[in-house]
């Protein structure tokens, strides 16, 4: 199982804390997206053209990122620690 | 026992005392000359709207891996002694204090740069988000450099 | 009640508290974003030699006016809402407290800035000397920019 | 009379904290070194040939400063607020 989470904005979006999706051993960001989509098709298009800050197990993640089973993903939405 | 001593990286709901950071670090060196600090503070402006009350969410471990990530390369590339980070999360009112960053040096000069550097990239690469309360709603806010 | 609130430029024998003079200045204005805090602190190591006591002496009346003619400009020339400086007197002990500047501003790029030019212009414009103790004995210290 | 202030290591030198010189209604720095000279012939050399900061009335005084009876004069070191 790959555990997706989702942050502020996107919490709303998603109408929920995280996801789990069960993709075999190993898959894209590519494919994540594609199973996302059924949650919401805006976070499954964010996920799949990488529209926001993706981390895998905590490191932002690059196009070719291969995700395992077990991972955790998170969907970033732009930092904003204070208007300071 | 202050809560302080217990690490020099810190996510947390309730408030730091700065006075109380200062003398932890301190602590650290009897060759400490220049200690500069930041301390963001909730403001009660934003683009001309008044905020009643902020929010902040984090990515818990995420969060305080980058914190981490930021003292250890502020100390390494500035050359100062040691650094202190604590961001609150949850709800903040105006004036409350949201981040504090403690950077001692045997001189002033690393230290200015390192806790300038410090929190440009606390709020670049660390999974924080601000939500505003305003009259005419909430909002999640982006950053602003 | 504390001393915080009696003046925003003083000379004094006795200690501070960092946390009261930011609470005294967050009073100021509720658009306060960003403090940035100088401390100066007593080293241990001066030019490789230890140091066992500080002495500072001032010129009384001028060493005030100077550290206000600081705090007006830094407020007027770096658009910072307030600043308030503190240098303390009479002896110090490696580690204590010798002098603050706070400077707060509606961001954190004004108040980082204002609170490094004041350091630097007080060294430079305030009558205020130091005389070092160490196992040699005690000398009169010549300003390092 | 005009006050001449010594601080920290002039305090030394003048063995004294302060002087009082009676020099008329107007004086300038180079007369007021004359008479400085006569409790110090280092400190009064300081003064006329202006080799460290003189302030007077607490502002940093010219080459060409105007000293009036009852003015307040100081001798002022390099200055050093701490090592930071």
């Amino acid at each position: 199982m790959i555990t997706v989470k989702y942050f502020a904005s996107l919490k709303g979006i998603a109408g929920k804390e995280e996801d789990r999706f069960d993709l075999g051993g190993e898959t894209t960001l590519k494919k994540l997206g594609e199973a996302v989509a059924k949650t919401s098709p805006v976070l499954g298009e964010m996920v799949r053209d990488r529209k926001i800050m993706i981390s895998v197990n905590m490191d932002v993640a690059g196009d070719d990122t291969i995700i395992h089973d077990g991972d955790e993903v998170a969907l970033l939405p732009p930092f904003s620690g204070g208007s300071f | 026992m202050s809560t302080a001593l217990e690490s020099k990286i810190r996510i947390q709901r309730e408030d730091f005392v700065v006075t109380d950071e200062i003398e932890a670090i301190k602590k650290v060196s009897r060759n400490i000359g220049g200690i500069v600090t930041f301390l963001g503070t909730g403001r009660e402006l934003s683009k001309g709207e008044n905020i009643t009350q902020l929010n902040f969410e984090h990515y818990p471990k995420m969060a305080e891996k980058k914190l981490e990530e930021i003292r250890e390369k502020a100390i390494q590339d500035y050359k100062i002694i040691d650094m202190i980070i604590i961001h609150r999360i949850g709800e903040i009112d105006i004036g409350e204090n949201i981040v504090l960053i403690v950077a001692a040096g045997e001189h002033r000069k690393e230290a200015f740069v390192a806790c300038e550097w410090a929190i440009a990239e606390l709020k670049r690469i660390t999974p924080i988000w601000k939500r505003e309360t305003t009259s005419n709603g909430e909002v999640w806010v982006q950053a602003t450099p």
